[in-house]
């Protein structure tokens, strides 16, 4: 046995502690919501649930919309935290708990494909991904990072299914299915294509050797069909709604669409960012995937995912989505392709560690943190970095006093502050930053996201704010805060007055006196009470359920000793006993 | 095998990449870019401006010794608070007039984004063949310079005292002013109902206004409500008229019974300036050979006017209203310094227009 | 048979309370009057006072009368009163309003164009000390004082606390007190009475420079009073060049616009919807 | 599991009903304009008024039952508001709750201001009135109570400034 130290398996303890001493002092200092688009979305999402756990219909935005147009578990889990640790606070735990599930998922996940030393290698990259700090510190994606590593495991339970008709591992790997899907569905629909497709394929090449190639897919088309029945139970009121209210509004550009190659800040922003040194490997990526049987499948995974993390690039998502391609953004796919890069990469790892050893050492970890360095810089350099420098508790205070919470409320050049403003202010908005929920024609009709930022939309983003401040008076849309003076003129004919100034002129106040208080606007979006219970007892009642099965219902034996020993490439035979 | 199948992933990465570039228009950019023909020459000066690469498209002008380049750039991006520096250009259309093989027309329609709405000026560029490519003859007209001067304000204005937010009912309060909806016409077009008409402030002090109209069923039960937004003045002096207009997008006369009014008014601190004088009104045809009218806009004030916002209503031979258009004005008004405008109008109501009346409503930027 | 009704009325004896309470309280009760509810029977429970404003519980032990403190009565309108011990008695009360001390007074408008029939009105509701509307007869004394030294008054009974008169405003323009009161109390509300509308508008023009300058005579009402500063006077010109408009504010009692003029013009002036004279200009000099 | 089961049943049942009693009709309400005066109710008016007092009846019903001062933010102004706020706050402090079962309204307008910014009603109304001191009903009656309503308009409806019931009808009136 070789005791070298350059040969030793990193313990996946070691690695998780690493991921916690990276991420943890960073979400402790609440980056995410400094820094990151999405994270104060979540945040507000979360706030609903801890308000009302019962009720997904949220006041807040768009003068009422649903909540169950956004799977709810990552959100009621910081809910359910924010009574300890209050809302920024148990965002950041959630946060945390999804890297360290991450690098737990991608050593099980690399177990499945290559050796238990290459898997600790991937498991120990996986804090230093740039697509990580990119997705949590600039993105602030909760749902992606959190439901891929649940999915992640749950996929060695569908390859044990799989492969060899374990009843615990069906029972396992659906429960983590639906506790994944209830995190984030989207990521679970590419998922099962990018991940569970390649992974089917190897139980069926790694099959028992009683079983045969139409058993193993079988036992996976069970697990698929169980799994969505299950989906669609636990989900009953997010499918419910897409059904009323399918998405049909005009696409609204995002940026992860566009071709990189003709924008030097998009390809840096969702190229070079998210994958960082993980760009050097993949050649070899390409290169080991192809040589081995066992990994082919794998790369094949990896290569779908990459091509849909390139956004307008090249023309397969639009080809394969349809439609769909304007309503996704292409960020998460990074994500996505890393993770099944990882353990080709854990295996490169390996190699240039047994051969140059401590050159590979230093060059492997200098190439991680050269990723997250750089990763976290561009949150500082980016153009496109929000601005969290706003102040926006006057507007916060304006809204909550005198009674102006009657009234309905809209920013200007608010940028992503939106969601912090609705989190701690009791009154409604007619905006939002949620372009999936929107139903009124105000919002529908153009191709534009939210009114805050209209003028980046050009004519479809200022004809949208129009359409909206023409039916001020419908909406009880009585005060205006402006934060850039561009919208200024349009309020002006459109017949709203200055009402207040805060912070020497940052945030004016802006004020339409003949309109009316706010009514609720009619939906038929709003859930009915039986699909509000179902929404706050299904997702979470999963979520515990799979904690409890993961304590109590402990899997049978060792998953490496059922697994072919990885390097393979060298296409000589392995003699074990299940590999074929 | 692993040779085989690495190599095809990279090659299909490739051919796929190449694909995008190619459906993503870069060659088309890239033979723009050339300026073979005098429509290329233009297209590619916009594309320039467009992406406010103002040293590229000044380069491209043939007689750009002669052109101020701060004058050029204006031309685009506006001055004095004007509408064109809230404004992008977000497309253009471009078509060629004539040419001779060394001088050439192309006619543009540019289009602007702007705060307050979409904007489109159509625009005729002179193109000169000069060596291999053609380049762009721009012709500015020179900046009004002001002469230094002292112009004493003495405005009048008016400021209220607001009540506070408690309800203190049957207290001494001052009253909303007096207005009155003095003509109302509903007329139907192609795709919409359009409500036009005028309002008067009938009171001694300014009121903010709107108007706001319901369209009602046989029963008495309102279909919907619209409302007058940036088609009136909203802030009316004493004895001040302004035309409203209010849009029914996709409803037609013969699903209504009736149209229910309603003037809303307030009482709004105001100021009676700028006055603004509108000269040289003239009902004609434009370049395109639309239907527009007409005129001059003379500042009367000492203050710029950072937006101006033209309002017409048109009256048939028995004085009615018949219709109201609007237009944006794209240049600040300089004291007593004439700056065009025109607003169109249908054809149809045109050739039944026997009068006009023209209220010009402003914005004035407090910080400029 | 009589073992059994013997037994019957032993057993009903045995099931009724020892003393079943009963409550009275006054049937007419001024708001903010302490008072008192007498009790026949056993009053040890649980007393409960539910009224307009009030939503009262508290223990009571055996005595004959629960007092009611006058704090707890201020809002008039109908009251239960309700004893639970073993069982709930209860009885109801009501309470009316105390003496008329305070008025509101609702004024209309608050500007009025002089000599107008019946455009002031004024409505007052008589309220008690607690903001009671007081419903019983009460007479309110109107009062009109002109800053220009005219006064009037007239009495006038409430119906059912409201009392309410129309005025005709004054034919020059001032400030009108409109006061009510109601026995020692009084309030007074301002009208303004300001001038109507323009009347007998009239132009006349100048050459100043190039400019033909058009101006108002002193804008003033049929009554002769002055139409305010700031009202818009439009002048409307129309020659070879076009038609050429100006909206101009009244400064100093008269409106004033400068125009350019080519060749004949016609000019014409209205404020709101009242017209002027028409001039007719020669060309320009 | 079958207790948790139980549980989750008994839970969603008391969501759903509590969805239900929270979707109280309003009640039934007639308008007599005729005896109007000095202003004569415009058309509109006639239709806004009657409907926003049922709206009115509908809230107090459920800021009396469920002690939710709240509710009166709606269509209670000035006087009305403010003692019905201290009722319910005082409601709540005992533990107490009224529950009204409203069978209806009669209405009769008495005066309307010259400049239309007051209007006085008369209210003949048919009420059943539960008193509950927390679970257990200590009075039930029904009521039939005549309302001397002060209404006022608001920015975008009429709301209810002051709300006296009156004693037996009186001759005359």
């Amino acid at each position: 046995m070789d005791t070298s130290f350059f040969r030793r398996p990193i313990p996946l303890t070691a690695s998780i502690l690493v991921a916690l001493a990276i991420h943890g002092p960073l979400l402790m200092m609440e980056l995410p919501l400094k820094t990151s688009y999405d994270a104060n979305f979540h945040v507000f999402f979360a706030s609903h649930y801890a308000q009302h756990w019962f009720n997904p219909w949220n006041e807040k935005w768009f003068a009422g919309f649903s909540q169950t147009t956004y799977p709810p578990l990552g959100h009621q889990w910081v809910a359910m935290f924010s009574y300890i640790l209050g809302l920024p606070l148990a965002c950041m735990l959630v946060y945390l708990i999804a890297i360290l599930l991450l690098v737990v998922g991608v050593y099980r996940l690399s177990r499945l494909w290559v050796s238990e030393r290459a898997s600790s290698y991937a498991a120990f990259l996986t804090a230093f991904l740039g697509t990580i700090t990119f997705l949590v510190y600039s993105a602030g994606q909760l749902s992606t990072v959190l439901s891929a590593p649940l999915y992640l495991l749950a996929l060695p339970y569908f390859y044990d299914w799989s492969r060899s008709a374990d009843g615990r591992a069906l029972l396992k790997g659906v429960v983590l299915t639906l506790v994944a899907a209830a995190v984030h569905h989207v990521t679970l629909i590419f998922g099962s294509f990018m991940f569970a497709l390649p992974v089917l394929w190897l139980a069926c090449i790694d099959r028992e050797e009683e079983s045969s190639i139409g058993k193993v897919i079988g036992r996976g088309i069970v697990f698929a069909i169980l799994a969505g029945i299950g989906v669609a139970v636990v989900l009953a009121p997010y499918w419910i709604s897409l059904i009323k209210h399918p998405i049909e509004q005009v696409p609204i550009p995002h940026a992860s669409r566009s071709n990189f190659l003709l924008n030097i800040d998009y390809a840096i922003n969702y190229f070079f960012i998210p994958y960082g040194a993980l760009l050097l490997a993949m050649p070899f990526v390409v290169w080991i995937g192809a040589a081995s049987r066992r990994l082919r499948p794998l790369m094949l995974g990896f290569w779908v995912a990459f091509l849909f993390s390139l956004g307008g690039t090249t023309p397969v998502p639009k080809w394969l989505l349809g439609r769909a391609f304007e309503i996704l953004t292409f960020e998460r796919f990074t994500l996505l392709a890393a993770l099944l890069a990882l353990p080709i990469v854990g295996v490169l790892a390996e190699m240039l560690l047994d051969r140059y050893k401590a050159a590979a050492a230093v060059g492997l970890s200098a190439a991680a943190v050269a990723t997250m360095a750089f990763a976290m810089g561009w949150i500082t350099w980016s153009p496109y970095r929000p601005d969290s420098s706003l102040d926006v508790n006057p507007v916060i205070n304006f809204m909550d006093r005198d009674g102006h919470d009657k009234y309905r409320y809209l920013t200007l050049g608010f940028g992503n502050s939106i969601p912090k403003i609705s989190t701690y202010s009791h009154a409604n908005s007619v905006d939002g930053e949620y372009n999936s929920a929107r139903l009124l024609p105000e919002f529908t009709h153009y191709g534009t996201a939210q009114l805050t930022s209209a003028k980046f939309f050009g004519t479809a983003g200022m004809e949208s704010l129009r359409a909206m401040l023409e039916h001020a008076n419908k909406y009880g849309l009585k005060f205006i805060f402006v934060h850039d003076p561009y919208y200024i003129p349009l309020l002006n004919f459109a017949g709203w007055r200055q009402v207040e100034i805060f912070d020497s002129g940052q945030i004016t106040v802006w004020a339409k006196d003949d309109v009316p208080p706010a009514h609720p606007i009619p939906s038929d979006a709003k859930p009915t009470a039986l699909e509000g219970i179902l929404w706050g007892t299904l997702p979470f009642g999963f979520s515990l359920l799979a904690i409890l099965l993961a304590i109590f219902m402990r899997d049978r034996a060792d998953a490496s000793r059922n697994l072919v020993e990885f390097p393979a490439i060298t296409q000589e035979p392995v003699f074990i006993p299940e590999a074929r | 095998m692993k040779w085989t199948l690495a190599i095809a992933i990279f090659a299909a990465t490739i051919v796929l990449v190449i694909i995008s570039w190619f459906q993503s228009g870069a060659i088309e950019r890239r033979r723009i870019s050339s300026a073979d023909t005098p429509d290329e020459a233009v297209r590619l000066l916009l594309s320039r401006v467009k992406s406010h690469n103002w040293d590229a498209a000044y380069a491209q002008l043939a007689n750009s010794s002669y052109v101020d380049k701060d004058n050029f750039i204006h031309t685009f991006s506006g001055d004095d608070g004007s509408l064109r520096t809230y404004a992008s250009l977000e497309n253009y259309d471009v078509w060629p007039l004539h040419s001779n093989g060394r001088l050439a027309t192309v006619r543009t329609k540019l289009h602007y984004s702007t705060a307050v709405g979409p904007l489109d000026d159509v625009r005729d560029i002179q193109v000169e063949h000069e060596g291999d490519a053609w380049k762009v003859l721009w012709s500015t007209a020179a900046l009004p310079k002001l002469a230094p001067q002292v112009i004493p304000v003495n405005y009048l204005r008016w400021d209220v005292i607001n009540r506070g937010a408690a309800d203190d009912w049957g207290v001494q309060n001052v009253d909303s002013p007096r207005v009155r909806i003095v003509s109302m016409n509903a007329v139907q077009r192609p795709d919409r109902i359009v409500i036009v008409g005028e309002i008067v402030n009938e009171d001694t002090v300014p009121a903010y206004v709107d108007v706001n109209a319901t369209l009602l069923h046989a029963d008495g039960s309102a279909i919907t409500q619209e409302n007058s937004f940036d088609k009136i003045s909203h802030i009316l002096l004493p004895k001040q008229v302004s035309p409203y207009r209010v849009d029914f997008p996709g409803y037609r006369l013969t699903q209504i019974k009736s149209v229910r009014m309603d003037a809303k008014s307030m009482l709004v601190p105001a100021s009676a300036d700028p006055v603004i004088e509108v000269t040289g009104q003239k009902l004609q045809k434009d370049a395109l050979g639309k239907m527009v009218l007409s005129g001059d806009l003379v500042n009367e004030s000492g203050a710029i006017v950072n937006i101006p916002h033209v309002l017409a209503s048109y009256y048939d031979s028995n004085g009615k209203v018949i219709w109201v258009s609007d237009g944006y004005v794209d240049q600040a008004l300089l004291p007593q310094t004439p700056v065009s405008f025109a607003v169109d109008l249908p054809d149809d109501i045109a050739s039944q227009a026997h009068t006009y009346h023209v209220v010009v409503n402003s914005f004035v930027n407090q910080a400029s | 048979m009589r073992t059994v009704i013997t037994w019957l009325l032993c057993s009903l004896a045995a099931a009724m309370p020892a003393t079943a309470a009963e409550l009275h309280a006054p049937k007419d009760i001024a708001a903010g009057t302490d008072f008192s509810i007498t009790v026949n029977g056993d009053s040890h429970g649980t007393f409960y006072l539910i009224g307009p404003a009030t939503a009262e519980k508290r223990s009571v032990e055996n005595g004959s009368e629960i007092s009611i403190p006058g704090t707890d009565i201020e809002k008039a309108g109908n009251y239960q009163a309700i004893l639970c011990s073993d069982e709930c008695v209860s009885t109801e009360f009501y309470v009316h309003a105390a003496e008329a001390d305070r008025l509101s007074l609702l004024v209309h408008p608050s500007r009025v164009p002089v000599a107008t029939t019946n455009a002031i009105s004024a409505v007052a509701i008589a309220l008690d000390r607690f903001h009671n509307i007081v419903f019983s007869h009460a007479q309110v004394d109107f009062s009109v004082n002109s800053n220009n030294g005219s006064s009037a008054s007239h009495a006038q009974p409430t119906n059912r606390g409201i009392a309410w008169i129309r005025l005709t405003s004054a034919a020059k323009a001032s400030s009108a007190k409109i006061s009510a009161a109601v026995g020692d109390t009084t309030e007074t509300r301002v009208v303004e009475q300001v001038a109507s509308e323009a009347c007998n508008l009239h132009i006349k023009s100048y050459w100043e420079a190039n400019h033909l300058v058009v101006q108002t005579d002193p804008v003033r009402d049929c009554s002769g009073n002055n139409v305010p500063d700031g009202t818009v006077v439009s002048f409307t010109k129309t020659d070879r060049s076009g038609k050429t408009t100006v909206d101009a504010p009244i400064k100093k009692g008269i409106a004033k616009a400068e125009m350019p003029v080519v060749g004949n013009a016609r000019i014409s002036v209205a404020s709101g919807v009242v017209l002027g004279n028409e001039l007719n200009v020669g060309g320009a000099r | 599991m079958k207790r948790s089961l139980r549980l989750l049943l008994a839970v969603a049942v008391l969501f759903v009903a509590s969805g239900y009693s929270a979707a109280q009709s309003s009640p039934s309400v007639e308008f007599n304009a005729a005896n109007a005066g000095p202003r004569s109710v415009e058309d509109l008016t006639s239709q806004t008024v009657p409907r926003d007092y049922a709206f009115a009846w509908q809230n107090l019903s459920q800021a009396l039952d469920e002690n939710r001062p709240g509710l009166l933010d709606a269509y209670f102004t000035g006087f009305a508001k403010s003692s019905l706020e201290q009722r319910i706050k005082q409601q709540a402090q005992s533990g107490l709750h009224v529950r009204y079962t409203d069978h209806g309204h009669k209405l009769n307008v008495l005066f309307y201001s010259p400049n239309g910014d007051l209007m006085q009603i008369e209210d003949d109304a048919q009420l059943e009135m539960q008193i509950l001191d927390g679970g257990k009903v200590i009075q039930s009656q029904p009521l039939h109570v005549r309302f001397m309503v002060l209404m006022t308009p608001g920015a975008d409806r009429w709301m209810v400034r002051d709300l006296e019931s009156t004693p037996a009808p009186r001759s005359g009136e």
